[in-house]
């Protein structure tokens, strides 16, 4: 009959979508969720921040972060700079026995190779290699960088090159290893689906065991949606997630069998403000300073953000240069409409606020809705222009500078740990003299101050001129405005061991394992 | 008891519509026996038709009830029969009807072969495999051509005429004991007509069945029936042989509906074609006494306050006091 | 019947092609189409070979019929953002939301099919009621509203059901209500009134006179009939379901196409839109197709050409 | 979905109005349809707060009946303290100029369309016909996207998407209409007597067709609303800080564990004026078009 066939193709559909969606739940193998996706599997070609969730997994680099911040030799054995008077080498020494997933032992070639390609101009990370002029090999596990001028961010950047395997490469060309990258980090590439997972396996010829990965294999979820993720963790689904909901992480903390860890993000909320246009009301510093202090962030953390950000003036602690007495602008709107009324704008200035969202850190849309409200009750009108991070890179694919004539809200890392020079030199140096490749602002003096940061190699002077750098920036708020540091919370069954590591954003998959005890607590973290 | 495979008496049958109450059927009786066609004639709406499925249990619900008078099918007594028994024993099995219109009595949607397999299936409980064998059996005898091949065709691949006997087949498939044909001729073309008045009685002569012929047509009614029952208004008002009746007529009524079609052989009152004065009366609002009348050239004071019965009149009923 | 699909495919023929002609120009007002046909490292020279090589020089038409060529072959370029052939990423996904569209729809018939018989059987009874208000609440209430009841409902406060996700039966539950309550009004009304034809009819009164079963002449010889109308409801609601599954998978965090395009829009992902577009207004003609040929299945009229 | 299926489901309102006893006149529908119109119009002077403002120490206030609740703020408030009824008028002002206009563009090109199409028939006819099958067969959801992705949204381009997916309502209508007209006496007379054409598009078919354009424009309404909330709960229609009900029922979705009133309310919002506009609508053709009414 006709009714009952219906039901019984209904049937038949649901058993078959049963049948495929069954959990994998072997025990060697463990599944995760990310708030975020990187897009790039290439190290060398990476142009947005995520893209480390993949890199880190995968590649690897000459030098590291340990869990306490502190910069420690990983690839390389032992390493030193050289600096004479008109030139700065960098020795290096590989260590041995490190192979790739394929087999093939990692050598010095492979780090020429990788330079090479990051030198090419599409690369999008050739800023870190920018003055490095040549990798000269003097065997399998000895070479020498060559510096055009002294430059701290190689450093500062764990000597930068990736460890990318040369013979393979080239090999499978391009598309092939677009496909099926390898490198010779701790886990091995199985397969990938955009937007959906990334499953890998440990790689059992990793030459670090003392942080090697427990699990056999791990299935990696990909779940932007806060209440996707949470019900993921919740009804058992993955066993560990990340950006719990700020206003969730109290529940969070309270539920059986469950451990969190409240981490700072490298990040920053980060207004960009357009100071060059012509006819951009931000050419003026004190429409700027209008705008940091139209917005009360104590009450953002305090209220959305559930007590999860920490107000930052320019620099966090721990970053070089940091200045404990630079305190952020306070909110005070009358302050902020008088510096618009002095600026020209006493009856108000409409302007495009671009909206720059990414699941990585909580509740960017709405805090970027409340900034812009916060904006329009001292007569900074947003026309708001939401658009998600990847829509800013692939606009940023085409031009050299995004086409941003407004205001922009969105994360970006202000030297954290380390120094700001590479991220001043993107925003604050006039032609983008850093990551990212853009800026908005332009003024000589400080173009200047930001240049000779980039040249300085000694910590303490550095330190000085960062913290001089900060204030004048701070004061005339240039090179946008630095607001809050968030705090990411991590979520995880107590039948695992997870121990943070600081790279991409605290999501390495570095050690992580069964906990047959339940006991496992995760390593203590600074701050 | 007797020879009567259907005997109904004082059937009432009332129609319950928002308007009010139609007393569609009128205490009406009449038997039919075994090989038996009685002629059941009267005008649209004169209640023949109801009659007719009130007999099947077949009203239209919730409106159609029957409320009093019993019909009874070789001695049982069907009125008081619930649906579910009704379908499972009586219709298709024992009593069976061949409808008015065979262009639209066919579901367009299933085969032939699966439409008269369907009551062989529902009441032999025979595989469908036999019962399709069967049915090809049933069109053979219905005269359907080549019908091991016909039986997966549609009803719209066959032909008005053809449409009728697989009805008939699916009908008389089970041997009911009596069939009753509503109009069944009416939709055709004359030729056909006869082919299938022929089928009928030799389906008849076959089975011993009894036939209520319903029928507006008293010339098609002439020349099948054994006996004719003529309705007005909800109530029989004359019974006869036909040969009788039609020699010749005793109720106004009957006298009317005769006088009012033009025969070969029969001559009218007048020498011209006739018909009965007025209309016949609202079946929501029926007359007092003697429904047809205020239309009677014959009528008494009488006859506006009592209903003539119908009173049996030397093998002839009639109900009419003049008359009698 | 072989002319009357021919004539339905040559229509559905002229739709796609329309849609393809809709995301043409759509891609012409988005700018520079070299732009989005390029890798991101090509050089001037190269933007010029391409210029050359694709005519952008030439007549608008001849570009029109260039782009026509490549959705031919399933080429509409690589995502921006995954640096995947958009068509796969859109491809992938299709199982998903067609799962969705179908419990969606089968939702709503198993719903429909008994509000519709019995509101006809049993007209101005409770049934009837009932099927009126499902009606009329069906067509005033967004299905990313009822998602959200659904999920607030179901989800949140009894907690029966999962809320987000594709995963088991119990995630496609809520989903598919979401999206088959929209139908569920029109297809009721559809077989309702008709049901209350063919019941009248002269078949279901002959197949009653041969004492088939109440049961078996609504659900097997009535129901068969009604068929036909109920096909055509479903071949006009179709799109809509396409349509409405774009919201509801976002509502539900389903991984299927409509979310994937409304994230490629965020994203500005333009060849993953352009591919989701056409292959939904593809899907839509295929399935109008289909449902033309179920007609020649439920009607034997239909399949012998009456 | 097709219109005329459109004119003929809805009067399913009609006997939803008989059953509930106000057959005559639909009192409750218009009053709905008639707050939603003057929350459209007056809103700036009955809003307790402004939509925009924000208060974040009282976010997530429940409706002033529910225990936490406040007396400033009825409805509550969203996830960033705004006054949710606040929100609602600034929303409907929004819905209804956003219909308005599409109503009438899409009107408009429709009917115009639909005219000459049914007048002049032949190619023209073809060629609007062969438009309207094309536009029914390209979803209208995917098509916004679409546009959204390549140009930007907002109010203009809403309306243009609506335009774009509901011309064919008028079109095909109009068209049955003009074409069965076209066939009567007076046209043929008129065309015979040498009438301009304009003159008798305007003196002949516009009377005739205009009540079934106010009965369709009635209906529209509230499809359009329910059109446009979609868009703008996807992110592709009004964008902040304009307020939407759509938008609003976004925002709370994050909401939903904590605070119910987030979405509920301005679903309520949506439904209640989709209701009243079909109701009306039905109530309208029946009075103005018996033609129209459901046998």
């Amino acid at each position: 009959m006709h009714h009952s066939r219906g039901i019984a193709s209904l049937t038949a559909l649901l058993c078959l979508s049963a049948a495929v969606f069954a959990a994998d739940t072997r025990d060697d193998t463990l599944t995760i969720a990310f708030a975020a996706e990187a897009t790039q599997v290439d190290p060398t070609r990476t142009t947005a921040g995520v893209d480390a969730y993949f890199m880190s997994l995968f590649f690897e680099q000459l030098l590291s972060t340990a869990p306490d911040l502190q910069r420690i030799n990983w690839l390389a054995e032992k390493w030193s700079i050289i600096d004479t008077n008109n030139a700065v080498k960098i020795k290096v020494k590989v260590r041995e026995g490190v192979l790739f997933h394929n087999g093939d032992e990692l050598t010095t070639e492979d780090f020429r190779f990788a330079y090479q390609r990051m030198r090419e101009p599409t690369s999008g990370v050739s800023v870190y290699v920018r003055y490095i002029t040549d990798v000269e090999i003097h065997n399998r596990y000895e070479m020498t960088l060559h510096l055009s001028q002294p430059d701290p961010t190689v450093v500062l950047s764990n000597l930068h090159i990736w460890a990318l395997p040369k013979a393979y490469f080239e090999r499978v060309g391009e598309a092939g290893f677009q496909k099926h990258p390898i490198g010779t980090g701790p886990w091995k590439f199985v397969s990938r689906k955009p937007r959906e997972e990334l499953i890998i396996e440990r790689f059992d010829e990793y030459w670090n065991k003392d942080v090697q990965p427990g699990y056999k294999r791990l299935v990696i979820k990909i779940i932007p949606e806060d209440t996707t993720r949470v019900a993921a963790y919740k009804t058992g689904a993955v066993d560990w997630i990340d950006a719990v909901p700020p206003a969730q992480a109290a529940e969070f903390a309270t539920l059986p069998n469950t451990r969190v860890i409240d981490l700072p993000a490298p990040n920053n909320m980060f207004l960009n403000l357009n100071a060059i246009d012509r006819d951009s009301p931000f050419r003026d510093p004190r429409v700027r300073l209008a705008v940091a202090h139209a917005v009360d962030y104590d009450a953002i953390i305090k209220y959305v953000l559930f007590g999860k950000g920490i107000r930052t003036a320019q620099l966090a602690p721990g970053t070089l240069g940091y200045d404990p007495d630079l305190a952020p602008h306070p909110y005070d709107p009358n302050r902020a409409r008088a510096l618009l009324a002095e600026a020209g704008y006493a009856n108000g200035v409409g302007i495009n606020c671009y909206n720059l969202t990414t699941p990585r850190e909580p509740y960017m849309k709405e805090i970027g809705e409340t900034i812009y409200a916060y904006l329009a009750q001292v007569g900074i009108n947003c026309r708001i222009v939401q658009l998600e991070y990847g829509a800013w890179i692939n606009v940023g694919r085409f031009n050299a500078r995004p086409w941003m004539d407004g205001l922009q809200s969105t994360m970006w890392g202000q030297g954290l740990p380390g120094d700001p020079t590479t991220a001043w030199g993107g925003h604050l140096h006039s032609n983008g003299d850093g990551w990212g490749g853009y800026s908005y602002h332009s003024d000589a003096k400080l173009d200047a101050r930001v240049k000779e940061l980039r040249t300085l190699i000694n910590d303490d002077e550095r330190a000085v001129k960062i913290k001089e750098l900060a204030t004048l920036k701070h004061k005339l708020a240039a090179g946008g405005i630095p607001t809050y540091r968030p705090i990411i919370t991590f979520a995880w069954r107590d039948t695992v061991d997870f121990k943070p590591w600081p790279t991409a954003f605290w999501r390495a998959m570095r050690q992580i394992g069964p906990c047959p005890s339940r006991a496992c607590t995760p390593t203590t973290l600074p701050e | 008891m007797s020879t009567n495979v259907l005997e109904v008496q004082d059937l009432q049958t009332h129609l319950h519509l928002r308007r009010g109450v139609v007393k569609a059927v009128n205490q009406v009786s009449f038997s039919i026996a075994y090989g038996e066609t009685l002629g059941l004639i009267g005008e649209s709406g004169s209640g023949k038709t109801m009659t007719g499925l009130s007999l099947l249990g077949l009203l239209p619900r919730p409106a159609g009830r029957i409320v009093g008078g019993s019909i009874r099918l070789n001695g049982r007594e069907l009125s008081q029969l619930n649906q579910a028994t009704y379908a499972a024993q009586i219709r298709g099995k024992e009593i069976a009807m061949i409808s008015q219109d065979p262009m639209t009595s066919l579901n367009p949607v299933f085969s032939i072969g699966s439409q008269v397999a369907a009551p062989i299936r529902r009441h032999r409980h025979d595989t469908d495999q036999t019962a399709l064998a069967l049915a090809t059996e049933e069109l053979h005898r219905v005269r359907v051509p080549s019908p091991a091949l016909r039986i997966s065709h549609f009803p719209h691949q066959f032909s008005g005429g053809m449409r009728q006997r697989v009805i008939a087949a699916m009908a008389t498939a089970c041997r009911p004991n009596l069939l009753i044909a509503d109009e069944p001729t009416s939709a055709l073309d004359v030729t056909i007509q006869v082919q299938l008045m022929d089928l009928l009685d030799q389906l008849q002569d076959e089975s011993g069945a009894g036939l209520l012929f319903i029928t507006h047509d008293l010339g098609v009614a002439a020349s099948l029936c054994d006996r004719v029952a003529v309705m007005y208004a909800g109530s029989v008002v004359e019974t006869a042989a036909v040969t009788d009746l039609y020699a010749a007529p005793a109720h106004p009524y009957t006298r009317g509906l005769l006088a009012s079609v033009p025969r070969i052989g029969i001559k009218t009152e007048r020498g011209r074609l006739f018909s009965i004065p007025g209309t016949p009366p609202d079946p929501l609002d029926l007359p007092m006494g003697c429904a047809f009348a205020p239309r009677c050239d014959l009528v008494k004071d009488r006859c506006h306050r009592e209903s003539p019965p119908l009173i049996d009149k030397g093998g002839r009923e009639i109900a009419c006091f003049e008359v009698q | 019947m072989a002319r009357y699909l021919f004539s339905r495919l040559w229509q559905g023929l002229i739709a796609i092609l329309g849609a393809v002609l809709i995301v043409f120009i759509a891609q012409r007002l988005a700018g520079d189409p070299l732009a989005l046909l390029l890798p991101m490292d090509a050089s001037e020279a190269d933007f010029e070979a391409l210029r050359v090589e694709l005519g952008l020089d030439q007549p608008l038409l001849v570009q029109f019929f260039r782009f026509l060529q490549s959705v031919l072959v399933g080429d509409f370029g690589y995502s921006y953002q995954w640096q995947t052939p958009a068509l796969d990423l859109i491809l992938d996904r299709l199982p998903a939301t067609l799962e969705l569209a179908v419990a969606g729809l089968l939702f709503a018939i198993v719903l429909a099919i008994p509000l519709g018989v019995f509101s006809a059987l049993y007209q101005d009874s409770w049934v009837d009621r009932v099927a009126k208000v499902f009606a009329m609440l069906g067509q005033a209430i967004p299905s990313f509203w009822i998602g959200l009841l659904l999920i607030l409902f179901f989800a949140v406060t009894l907690n029966w059901l999962p809320a987000y996700g594709r995963g088991n039966l119990s995630h496609l539950v809520l989903p598919a209500i979401a999206l088959g309550w929209y139908p569920v009004a029109a297809m009721t009304r559809t077989l309702r009134s008709a049901m209350l034809d063919i019941l009248q009819s002269d078949y279901i009164r002959m197949a009653r006179s041969v004492g088939l079963s109440e049961r078996a002449i609504i659900w097997k010889y009535a129901l068969r009939n009604a068929a036909v109308p109920l096909a055509t409801m479903i071949g006009v609601y179709f799109a809509n379901m396409l349509g409405g599954a774009f919201v509801v998978e976002v509502v539900f965090a389903w991984p299927g196409v409509g979310r994937t395009v409304v994230e490629a829009v965020f994203n500005r992902d333009f060849p993953v839109v352009q591919a989701g577009v056409i292959l939904s207004a593809v899907v839509f003609v295929l399935v109008n197709l289909l449902v033309d040929l179920s007609y020649g299945l439920i009607d034997p009229r239909i399949r012998h050409g009456r | 979905m097709g219109a005329e299926s459109i004119l003929k489901q809805r009067s399913i309102f009609a006997s939803l109005r008989t059953w509930l006893g106000f057959a005559r006149f639909p009192y409750i529908a218009m009053t709905v349809l008639g707050l939603v119109l003057v929350a459209a119009f007056f809103g700036s002077w009955i809003s307790p707060h402004s939509a925009n403002e924000i208060d974040l120490a009282m976010r997530l206030t429940p409706p002033a009946w529910l225990d936490g609740g406040s007396s400033a703020h009825i409805l509550g408030t969203d996830n960033l303290g705004r006054d949710i009824l606040s929100r609602l008028i600034a929303g409907a002002r929004v819905s209804v100029t956003i219909a308005a206009y599409a109503i009438i563009l899409s009107g408009a090109l429709g009917t115009f369309l639909g005219m000459a199409a049914g007048y002049f028939g032949g190619w023209i006819d073809a060629i609007i016909s062969r438009l309207i099958d094309i536009q029914m067969s390209v979803p209208s959801i995917p098509l916004a996207m679409l546009f959204v992705a390549v140009l930007s949204p907002g109010e203009a381009m809403v309306v243009f998407i609506i335009v774009l997916s509901y011309w064919t309502w008028y079109a095909r209508i109009v068209r049955g209409e003009v074409l069965s007209l076209r066939e009567r006496d007076y046209i043929a007379l008129a065309k015979v007597a040498g009438v301009s054409t304009p003159v008798i598009f305007i003196r002949h078919l516009w009377p005739n067709v205009l009540n079934t354009l106010l009965v369709l424009a009635t209906l529209q309404f509230g499809s359009v609303i329910v059109f446009e909330a979609g868009l703008s709960f996807l992110g592709l229609g009004i964008q902040p800080p304009d307020v939407s009900w759509g938008g609003m029922l976004s925002d709370g979705r994050n909401y939903i564990e904590v605070a119910w009133w987030l979405i509920t309310m301005p679903g309520f919002a949506i439904m209640m004026a989709c209701l009243a506009s079909n109701i009306v609508g039905d109530w309208l053709r029946d009075t103005l078009d018996p033609r129209l009414k459901q046998s």
